[in-house]
This record gives C-alpha cells, structure tokens and sequence, in this order.
C-alpha cells in the first residue's frame, strides 16, 4: 500500500507514521466531558477518513489526505 | 563493502518562497528535501538567504558514496519499492534497503546518503 | 569423458537415479516406477497434491513443477500421505534474492489469451511484465499497492503494478471423486498427454470423460481396472493401468479473487480463467480433499451435525486447507453443499498464498530494523564497552568495570555518550508562542542563555517525555528531548507549529550533533585543559571552542556532580572525545556507560520517562507539579491536569530506601501482606551503602504509606533526592 | 477421513423469535462464551445469539490461539489468569476437543533493558496467580534447542521469561464448543442476521433492529469485533475504540515436534505449533485504522525474515497462508467490559491482539453482570468509564504482540 507524498512522490505506507485528527462532537458541551473525548475517543469510522502522515523516511514533514478505512483506497 | 565518505553540507531552514528564490548552482548539488528545506552540498557556498529566522547549519552528518548507473540500477532494484524519477539530474529520498536515504542521480552515476546512525547499516547494505 | 556421455542422475530415497534432460523431478521419478506419494490423480500442472515430495531439504514440494537437477535429492517424505518431520537446519544458507520492478500491466499467465493481452497492451504503448508458471515465474500473491509477487528462477520478484492486472492463468482440470481415487495409475488428460510425449508408457489406457458413469476404481496400489455403469445402468469392469480423467476443467481463477477489489488499479481476467465456474456432479463417494484426507462421508457427517456454512464446513473437516488451498476439492465442495442445502454457496475468500514458498524465499529481501549508532560508536567498540540496545540506539552498557565507571563521576571526572539525546533548534517570531503553547512550563521567564529542565505534557495531561529548553535569543531556542523520544517530539512539535499555523523553523538535530557529557568534582579542571577559561554557570549555557571544537556547552547535571553537556557536529566527536581523555588521564578520568548512569541518576532521584513513568502519569502522580504551572494560559494538557487533579489521588511515584541488595526493578511492594505497588528502578547506591529505589505506591485512603515490605523485607520512603539533597555539588 | 475432523459436535438452529430476555450481538467466542455461561451459571436460556455472517467467522477464527496470562499489571493478570483456569477445564466441562494443550511460553530478551522488563513481569505474574519464572540462556536452550542463541548475530538470547501456563487451544473448536454448550440448553443462535440499530427507550435498551425484523430484548449485550464503534453509536455511545489490522500467516502441517510457544519482543515475532503441526506465526498490529482483511507482502516478508534469524529450520518450511484479522485497540491496551451508562446494554470490547485468550472469563464475568445487574470485582476496573474517572489500566505487558 502506496501514499503520495507531496513533497517526495508515492512511497510504501511503511515509510510514514500514522496521526489522527481529533473532533469532539458537538452535542457535548460539559467542558470536562469535552476534555475527556478529545483525549480518549475515537470516530474509528468505517469509511472515508481525513488522516495525518508524518513522512519519516522522507521529507520528515506531516502530509493530510483522505482514507477509506474499508478499504485503505487513498482518495 | 564500498568506502563511504562524509560529504559535509549546509541544511537551509527557511519559508518555502525564499528557498524558491535561491538560484540552483551548475557545480554545487542543491536538494530540495521539503519544501521550508533544502542541502547545499559542493561550492561554491550557499547563498545568502534573506531571513533572520533561517536556520543555516553545517552539517557534517551526512555520509555516502557515489555509485555507478549500472551498480545503483542493480541495488535499487533489489532494495526499493518505490520508483525513482526520470528526470535527470534529480534529487529524490525515501526508504532504500530499510533505511532513509537522500539520492542524488545524475545521468550516469548516483549519490547515496545517510546520516551518520545508519552508515554502518548502508555499508552491509551496498554489498 | 564429455557430459552427454555421463548419464544425468538425481537422488531418490538415497538412490541414485537416472533421468533424461527436460524431464521435471516428477516425470524422472515416474520413469524410473516412483511414485512420489503412492497415489492419487496427477495433474502435472502444479494444481494437485499428488506428487509432492521433499527436495533438497524443502517438503510439500509439487514435484512435477521442479525441473530434475543432477544431484538433486528428492525424499518420498509425503508417501501415503505421511507428515514430514520438521527440518533440522541449523546453518544459514544465502537468502535468495528479491527484485523490484515497474509496470503499467501485469499479465499473469502466457497461454494464448495471456499472450494476446499482453500484445494488446504493448500496442497501446504500456509497460508490461508477464509472468508464466510455465516459466518458472510462480505468482505467490497479489497485494495492496499494488503488488504482484512472483517466486522465479532468479528469485522473488515484486512487480508494482500502476494500471492493471490481467489473470489468464486458464483452467485446471477437474479430479475424479470416487471409491479408489487415490489409486495410482490415475492422471489427467493433459497428464496422460505430457508423459507420453516425455516417452513414459502408460500400458492399458482408459478414459473417464463422464462423471455420472464412473463408479469406482479398482486396484491395489495401482489402479487394475475402472467400473463404469453403462447405459443400461449395469457397471462394467475395464482393465487398465492407467485411468485417463478428461471431466473437464475448473477455471484457475484463485488469483482473480484474490485480486478483485483492490484499490487503484483494474483487474481483469481473461480465457480459460474467465469462465464460469460450474461446479461438478455431487459426489456420492470417494475422497474429496486429498491433502486433509477428507471424504464424502465426512463431508456428510458435519453436515448432518449442522456445519452448513461452506466457511464451516471447511473449518469442521478441513476440506480446502492443505497445500493445494482448495484447488482440487472446492468445486467438490461446493458442489456437495448446493446438493444439500439447495443454494450454491460462493467460493471461500482467496487468499495469499497461491503457491507455496519457503520461509527462506519470502524473507527474501528483508532486513533487521536499524539500531542506530551515534558519531563514537566505532570508538566505544574499539574500547571493548559492553554494548547494549537501549532507546533504539547502540550504547555503551559500561567498559568492563561499571564501579570503577560510577567512582570515576563522583570523586574525579568522566565522560559519557550522550549523542543519543534528542535535539531540536526552534526559530522564528512564533518561537516563544509555540513552546509557550506546547510545554507547561512559562517559557517566558527563561532568559536569553539560561535553560530549564522542562516537562512535556500528552493531550491527557500524561508524562509524554522530559528534556531541557534553552533560550539563544528572543526567537531561537534549543529542545532537548529524551533518547529514542526524538522521532516523536519532532513530529509533536511540528505537527503543533502546524495547526497553530505558527512562523517557526525546525531542525532536528539529534543525528547532525555529537553530545559528551563531562561530569565529576573535577570537571571544571578538565575543561579548563581543553581550552575553556569561562565555563558557563549552573543551568546556563555558552558557545565556545573546546579542545578546539566548536562547542555548545550546557550546565545541568544528571548524575548529580558538576556537569556540562558539550554539543558538536557529529564529525567532531571522535577527536573531542579521546582529546578529552587524554587531558583528564592525570585526573584519573574514564569514560561511564549507561549502567553507572543508571545508578548514578536513581541516587539523586532524577526520573526517566518510559522507565519510571507510566502510560498515565500526571504530574501530581510523579510529584512534578512544580514543572507545571497552572497560572499560564493555555498549553497542551491544561485542561487534563486540572481535571484529574479533581480526582481523588491514587498511587504516586515515590523514593524508597532499604537494608541489602537491591530488588529487581519490578519487584512488588506489599503493605500488610496486600499488593501496594511496585519498584520501577532499584541499585544499591555505593556512597549510601543502602538500596535507593523509584517505585510507584498505591494510597490507601488517600495516604501514602511510609513503610511496604519487598521480598519479604521492609523498605522505608525516602524523599529524594536520596544523594546531596541540597544540589550542593551539581551547581558547585 | 483425518484425526482433526470435527465428529462430536452438533449445532441446531432455530428460527428467531420476537423477543428474548438477553440479546447478544456477535456469534464469536465472547458472544457465545456469554451465551454458554449465561445458561450453564445463571439458568438464563432465553437468549439469542446474533451474527451477521457464520459464527467463528470474525476474529475468533482469524487469532493465533494463543493462551496465557502473563500480563503487566495485577489486575489484568488475575482477569486472564481465571481464563486461563476455565480453558484448563473447557474439554471436561463440555465433553469436547478443543485441542487445548499447556505448553508453556518462552519470552525471548536480547538486552539488558528486555530483561528488565521480562523480569518485571515475571514478578507480577508469579504473584497474582500466573506462575512466571526467569530463565537463563542454558534452559532457555534446552526448552527450545531449535534456537540460534546468537539470534542470527544480531539478537543474542540473553534470557527469558517463561510463563508455565502458556497455552494453545483450536479457535474454531472453542467456538463450537460454546455455541453448542449454548443451544443444547436451549439458547438461539442465528447466523446471517445483521443488527442494524437498537430501540431504546428513555435511557433503557430494549431490543434490537435486525435485517430480519425487531427483537426486543431484556438486556443487549454487544460483542462484536472490528464494529463495535457503529453499534456503540446506536446507542449513543463514544467508545476510546481504533480498529486495527492484525497479520498471521501459518506454513504447512509438520511432525509436532516444536514444543513451546515462543516470542520476542524486539523481533515482533511469536511462533507455536499447532494441533495439526502447522507453524503458526505473527508479529505486532498495523499502527493506522483500518477495516480491510487484505494481508500485505511487506508484512510477511519481514515476519519471516525475523523469523529464520531465531528459528533457522524455518527457513525451509513452506508458508501456506496468510490471513488479517482487525482488532479493536483502546488507549490504554487493556479491554473494556460491563455496563455502559445505558441501561441493560453491556459491551465486551477492546480486545486488540488477545481476545482468543480472554473468551471464556470475559463470557463468564459478563454473564454474571448480566444475570445479576452488578458488576464483578474481577472486570470492575475494566469499565468504560475509568478513562473519564483517571483510572486508566496501562498494561505494557499486554502492549506486546499477541
């Protein structure tokens, strides 16, 4: 499995450490639970994903893209 | 196993529009690693760069070793899975035979480099 | 003697047997009347288990697939189906080779519609790889990327495949399932037709070419005769020593299943391949799977037990698991389960392998994760140190004599590797905002050449790693980070300074920068030998030239003496370090490794993260709140620390101190006989002459308890540090 | 006809019905095991089990079967230790092979940092129930003479651990034998029946949407892998859940000769052989999200190549087949059971890499919840809540790889 790579071109999956963006839900207001939720939970969806790479056999710099995690197809 | 050499160079850390604006050299080699980076291996010296924030350090980390087109063709078929570009001169980097190596291929010969932690490693890994 | 005359010979069993030149290991062993596992329909095609056999070593090799080397040694170690024994190899024979190569289209399979696709791509101006089994190119598997991996003659080869992959691996011929069909004596059509043309007599022939008439085979070991039900439905006898099967074929499509679906890039199957995959006439009796040995019966007896599911069926009997994966039974199976339950269940999931290969084949190309070496390593080796794995770094453990190491620092001077440490330098006019946001510590107090020891904080309000900040000016900053944390911290820092969208350079300088820390009573005098008149004072740090080098000089102290941490380019260290020795040789100087560092630290109560800390330490719980400071604005771990800090106090890291030798680290605390916590680090401490430990202590009704028992003895807590309270010789 | 045919068990099914006190999703082994246990402890029998395609078909038939308690904190050491106990005693208990076989686990060091830690663990598990020795490199040779000491000159074996009680069962024999014990007394199990919401009301769960109709139900238990954040959103609920892939390949079937079960931290490598004599093998999780069951070449080359620099006989064995399971990770490597803050919907999940090895006390324990509405002492520290409580269960020791 492939990810391109801006700056450096396409490059197997191995080469790159894996970030998440985090986002608390609306619907939770208390300023704890909010805390707590960025923390610890996870959307974990089943589908399209915007995700975070650090290219560290590269250019060493985060990249954004989006994943369908059913998949692993880089859209 | 091939001798590696140290091959000293300047590591420019600017904003990405000052480094567009350096002018390449014919004789030194100039490589790109991100787009606020940028090597500057050979004479004559790197340019002056308009930033009082740029970071400008002489790195004397970086080791390696020139190959032929014939014996860098041959290593980087058994060693890597991604495919080099096809222009030429180019710079590129990425995971070669597991370790994060800077290329610099010229029509016919190639530099590779790494820092000094995984010289030892490209050493058995150029046999 | 010229080589035509010497008859070709392979090994069978341990006897010498001839062979003629083209013939597969197979087709030598049936000319000379072996049969490599007693029976069974042989395919020649590398589709059935039937002629397996170790060769060279190597078991469940398909015989008919392996050309006949001379001197090769085929052992009949799956006859009757017999288990092999675990090979004893202990030697380490040359990996094989692994290559990468390119292509728009891969073409798998080069009968006539592989070959006409291959044209056709080439015509259309595509790069095109094609690989035949025919050829030695024994396709293994297609994976994400995509990848098409193939065992050949020069070893594995990974095609990354950019537009398409087209399977034209065409069909298999289709076994016969019926009393007697592990008779020998039984191939196929194709079969027949190849050892015919390689000479082979096959004496008396019969042909099956329909399932509904075929009764059963007859024979001992070979196959004497075939019963077939004639039109009046009345079974006839025929003679025979070969049984020609001609039932038609099965499309070889495993490797298109095991394909469809795969991201970026088309797949497509063409021929033979292509074709639907009817399944054959339900079997009443005879062995289905042959290489879990699993007959109709079974199949019958799972499933009047309520096995239905064509995934249980095959986990309940085994039917399809063995090494052909399915090839020969499945469509058996498949049959057999639409017979009964009335719906034709798909194909199970296709999965990699396709073909067997060895361990020793796919490690092919493989390599041992990267230990990383700091710029003395050479230096350490040639000076005999101990070296251990530590923090994914190669370190010096000690140099043969850790007390001597330990005394060395705290009555004289040493020196230590400490190029393993994480370093960052931060510029820019967002500098102080990033670190400001980032740690919990006022950046803003810290002047221009001073440091602080800093802590940095997870999302959590978690011990995420530990290091120093060191101002050069308004807009530049030094980070030091823990050894092994320096991967993490940049891409912390750096994916911070992004989403705040902050004006700042970085640079990584672990690799580029060699690290010596010089610490001892005596070091002052050391530096002042190499050349430094103005060392800088306690927690400041100063550029300046040692032994000649260009150094960045930093005072702090981990081992609890004076200390200064002289930062170079990496090129540098070799001479500054044996320069350094050679200066301090009077002083009774010798370098430490990580074991005395480890005693030495623990002794002033000094922490490492990822040792001492946990996956949830806070700072309370480490008792660092003094590194937080909850009156600054916001910093990642702000809200986290004050929100657990409403939480009632559970355990904290604590010194503790006892009689006798040290305890393993990891050791349990008890308190009256129950579980309290247990010793994080743990060394007898030479200038105390007790054991001083770290340990994480569990409250019990929100006190600490002042005394627990480990191994059966007791230990007191201590504050730390247990060694100069009062830092007197760190800032002498 | 080969030994390893299933010939004892019998599974019957029946046709689902409106309503059921207790509803449990997900036919694996936690969701049969809670099923069995339910029936057998508790005399609750008017339970379904639902899975959506055939039972055993997640990750209960994907896992490397590995079974052993040697975990990193007391808590987790005692959770694993009791199923360690009841596998012990599975084959009496249901009359049935699952092929259970103590075997006990080498866990390799190579430095002096590993055997701190392999030490550490040792000590915890010998007291809180799971028998952990540490091993010089003589015995460590003795209980596996197929080593290479010198791990191929790059990973000397220095020492190890070696847990006594190390185990391998068959996963799908396990299955069986739950789902059977389940049905005999009478509870249901439906296949193909795929939960698609939960009707809740007020703050109470009672029952379940399925691709089959509504089925109201007493309690709702979900154990489910690899999904179990779309069924938690059913019921409102966030869960500190990532679903990871897991890799396993296996070689053919051999002589049973290689007698324990063996790992190595630093190499990601573990290794046992099973029942039917194949090597079986695996090494640590992919580190991004992901749903797919496709297995990489990346990953098995590498596995392998680790693999022949300990155990060089490999080298000649053929591999057979790989295959990927997803786990369900959570922050702190340690599982989440028990009530969820909706009322009568309880959830087993964060199973990540040793699910196979906690079926039957997690089955056991959630039963018990169930059946008595309070939670038991032993999983108490595992509940969902701890994390917004600052109770978090870091186990470094269940960090490691299988």
């Amino acid at each position: 499995m492939n990810l391109p790579c801006p700056n450096c071109g396409v490059r197997p999956i191995t080469e790159f450490l894996y970030g998440e963006l985090t986002s608390v839900p609306d619907a939770i207001t208390d300023a704890d639970a909010r805390d707590v939720d960025r923390a610890f939970m996870r959307n974990n969806p089943q589908g399209p994903q915007t995700e975070r790479w650090f290219h560290v056999y590269g250019c060493r710099r985060w990249i954004t893209l989006q994943r369908d995690t059913r998949t692993d197809e880089v859209l | 196993m091939p001798k590696l050499d140290r091959f000293p160079l300047t590591r420019i850390v600017s904003t990405p529009a000052l480094l567009d604006g350096i002018q390449t050299s014919t004789t030194a080699i100039v490589m790109r690693t991100a787009p606020d980076e940028l090597f500057w291996l050979g004479s004559p010296a790197a340019p002056v760069i308009n930033d009082p924030h740029a970071i400008i350090e002489h790195d004397t980390s970086f080791v390696g070793t020139w190959l032929s087109t014939q014996a860098a063709t041959a290593w980087v078929s058994a060693n890597c899975e991604w495919q080099l570009p096809t222009t030429r001169p180019v710079f590129a980097q990425g995971e070669v035979a597991g370790l994060p190596v800077k290329l610099w291929i010229e029509p016919r010969r190639m530099l590779v480099l790494v820092q000094q932690p995984f010289a030892a490693d490209l050493g058995e890994r150029l046999q | 003697m010229t080589e035509s005359s010497q008859p070709l010979k392979l090994i069978i069993d341990g006897q010498p047997v001839p062979f003629v030149k083209g013939d597969s290991v197979l087709v030598a062993m049936l000319r000379n009347q072996h049969h490599p596992t007693g029976g069974g329909c042989l395919c020649l095609g590398g589709d059935c288990p039937h002629c397996l056999a170790t060769i060279d070593g190597v078991a469940y090799v398909r015989t008919c697939q392996v050309p006949a080397r001379p001197g090769c040694v085929v052992a009949c170690t799956h006859h009757a189906h017999a288990v092999p024994a675990l090979p004893q190899t202990h030697h380490v024979e040359p990996t094989t080779n692994a290559r990468h190569q390119h292509a728009d289209v891969v073409v798998i399979g080069q009968g006539k519609s592989g070959l006409a696709a291959a044209e056709l791509a080439r015509t259309a101006g595509q790069t095109v790889v094609t690989l035949d089994a025919a050829q030695g190119q024994d396709v293994i598997g297609i994976y994400p990327g995509a990848q098409v991996v193939a065992r050949t003659t020069q070893g594995m080869l990974i095609v990354h495949v950019r537009q398409e992959i087209i399977v034209a691996t065409g069909a298999a011929e289709l076994h016969p399932v019926a009393l007697g069909n592990s008779l020998a004596g039984l191939m196929t059509a194709r079969a027949a037709q190849q050892l015919q043309a390689a000479g082979l007599s096959l004496g008396r022939i019969v042909v099956i070419n329909d399932a509904n008439r075929l009764v059963r085979f007859e024979g001992e070991s070979n196959v004497t005769a075939v019963v077939v039900r004639d039109d009046q439905g009345l079974e006839q006898h025929v003679g025979c020593d070969t049984a020609v099967i001609d039932l038609g074929t099965t499309p070889r499509n495993m490797l298109h299943r095991m394909a469809a679906g795969l991201p970026g890039v088309r797949v497509s199957v063409v021929g033979d391949a292509a074709t639907n995959s009817d399944v054959p006439n339900c079997p009443a009796h005879g062995l289905v799977c042959h290489c879990s040995q699993v007959g109709v019966a079974d199949l019958q007896s799972v499933w009047d037990r309520g096995f239905h599911e064509l995934e249980l069926v095959k986990r309940a009997s085994l039917a399809g698991t063995g090494t052909c994966q399915g090839g020969v039974c499945l469509p058996y199976v498949r049959s057999f389960l639409a017979n009964k339950g009335g719906t034709l269940q798909p194909a199970f999931t296709a999965r990699p392998l396709a073909r067997p290969i060895t361990m020793g084949e796919v490690a092919a190309g493989g390599h041992h994760h990267v230990t990383l070496r700091t710029p003395l390593d050479g230096v350490h080796r040639a000076a005999h140190a101990h070296m251990e794995r530590a923090g994914g770094w190669w370190r010096p453990w000690n140099y043969g004599d850790w007390q001597a190491e330990y005394w060395a620092v705290r009555e004289a001077v040493s020196i230590m590797d400490v190029s393993t440490l994480g370093k960052m330098l931060i510029s820019g006019p967002d500098a102080l905002t990033l670190l400001d946001r980032l740690y919990p510590t006022k950046v803003s107090t810290i002047k221009t050449g001073m440091s602080r020891y800093v802590l940095l904080l997870d999302e959590k309000g978690y011990v995420l790693d530990d290091g120093l900040i060191s101002k050069i000016s308004d807009t530049r900053y030094t980070l030091t980070f823990t050894s092994g944390g320096a991967t993490t911290a940049e891409l912390w820092v750096r994916d911070w300074a992004e989403s705040w969208g902050l004006n700042v350079r970085i640079l990584n300088q672990t690799m580029s920068l060699g690290a010596i820390n010089v610490t001892g009573p005596l070091a002052k005098e050391l530096l002042a030998r190499a050349g430094l008149e103005k060392p800088p004072e306690f927690l400041s740090h100063v550029e300046a030239h040692v032994a000649g080098i260009p150094c960045r000089i930093f005072r702090l102290s981990f081992t609890g003496e004076l200390s200064y941490e002289l930062h170079h380019a990496a090129v540098n260290a070799p001479v500054l370090w044996r320069t350094l020795l050679d200066l301090g040789k009077s002083l009774n100087i010798r370098p430490h490794g990580l074991e005395a560092l480890l005693k030495l630290r623990l002794e002033k109560g000094h922490i490492i993260v990822g040792q001492d800390t946990d996956f949830d330490s806070t700072p309370r719980r480490i008792h660092h709140e003094w590194a937080v400071k909850l009156d600054k604005p916001d910093f990642v771990g702000k809200h986290a620390v004050l929100r657990t800090n409403k939480v009632s106090l559970d355990k904290i890291l604590c010194g503790l101190s006892m009689e006798g030798p040290p305890p393993i680290e990891g050791a349990n605390l008890t308190v009256d006989g129950n579980y309290a916590g247990y010793v994080t680090s743990a060394t007898w401490s030479p200038i105390l002459g007790k054991t001083v430990m770290l340990a994480w202590l569990k409250l019990s009704n929100d006190l600490a308890p002042d005394r627990v028992m480990i191994d059966g003895r007791p230990a007191q807590r201590t504050e730390t540090p247990f060694y100069d309270k009062e830092g007197a010789r760190a800032k002498a | 006809m080969n030994e390893f045919i299933e010939q004892r068990v019998s599974l019957t099914w029946q046709q689902p019905k409106k309503s059921y006190d207790v509803v449990i999703i997900g036919g694996g082994g936690h969701g049969l095991a809670a099923a069995y246990y339910l029936a057998t402890r508790h005399g609750i029998t008017n339970v379904a089990v639902l899975e959506r395609s055939y039972i055993g078909g997640g990750n209960s038939g994907r896992n490397t079967t590995i079974i052993r308690s040697n975990y990193g904190i007391p808590e987790a050491v005692r959770f694993y230790q009791r199923s360690v106990d009841l596998y012990a005693t599975l084959e009496a208990e249901t009359d049935r092979w699952v092929m259970h076989k103590e075997k006990g686990m080498i866990g390799l060091a190579h430095s002096e940092a590993n055997m701190r830690v392999e030490k550490a663990r040792a000590a915890v598990n010998t007291a809180f129930g799971a028998k952990t020795d540490w091993i010089g490199p003589d015995e460590v040779k003795k209980m596996c003479p197929e080593l290479d000491m010198t791990g191929g000159g790059h990973y000397p074996v220095v020492g190890a651990a070696y847990h006594h009680s190390g185990a391998t069962a068959r996963h799908d024999r396990v299955v069986w034998a739950f789902a059977e014990g389940a049905m005999k007394r009478g509870a249901h199990v439906h296949q193909r029946i795929e939960v698609t919401g939960l009707q809740i009301a007020g703050n109470r769960v009672t029952g379940v949407q399925t691709t089959q109709g509504d089925i109201a139900a007493g309690a709702v238990l979900c154990a489910v892998g690899g999904h179990v954040t779309s069924v938690a959103a059913m019921a409102g609920l966030r869960l500190p859940i990532r679903t990871h892939q897991l890799q396993a390949f296996v070689t053919n079937h051999y002589e049973r000769t290689f007698a324990p079960i063996l790992s190595s931290g630093p190499l990601l490598f573990y290794v046992s052989q099973t029942a039917r004599g194949e090597m079986l093998m695996g090494a640590e999780i992919d580190r991004q999200p992901s749903y797919s069951y496709r297995s990489d070449y990346k990953f098995l080359q590498g596995c392998a190549f680790r693999a022949v620099t300990l155990l060089p006989f490999l080298r000649n064995l053929q591999v057979l087949r790989q295959w990927t399971g997803v786990c369900d990770m959570s922050p702190d490597y340690s599982p989440i059971m028990g009530q969820t803050g909706v009322e009568g919907f309880y959830i087993t999940t964060g199973w990540g890499t040793w699910g196979f090895k906690a079926i039957p006390a997690s089955g056991e324990q959630l039963a018990a919840a169930i059946s008595t509405g309070k939670t038991p002492d032993l999983i108490a520290p595992f509940s969902l809540d701890r994390f917004a409580l600052d109770r978090t269960m870091a186990d470094r020791g269940s960090a490691g790889t299988h």
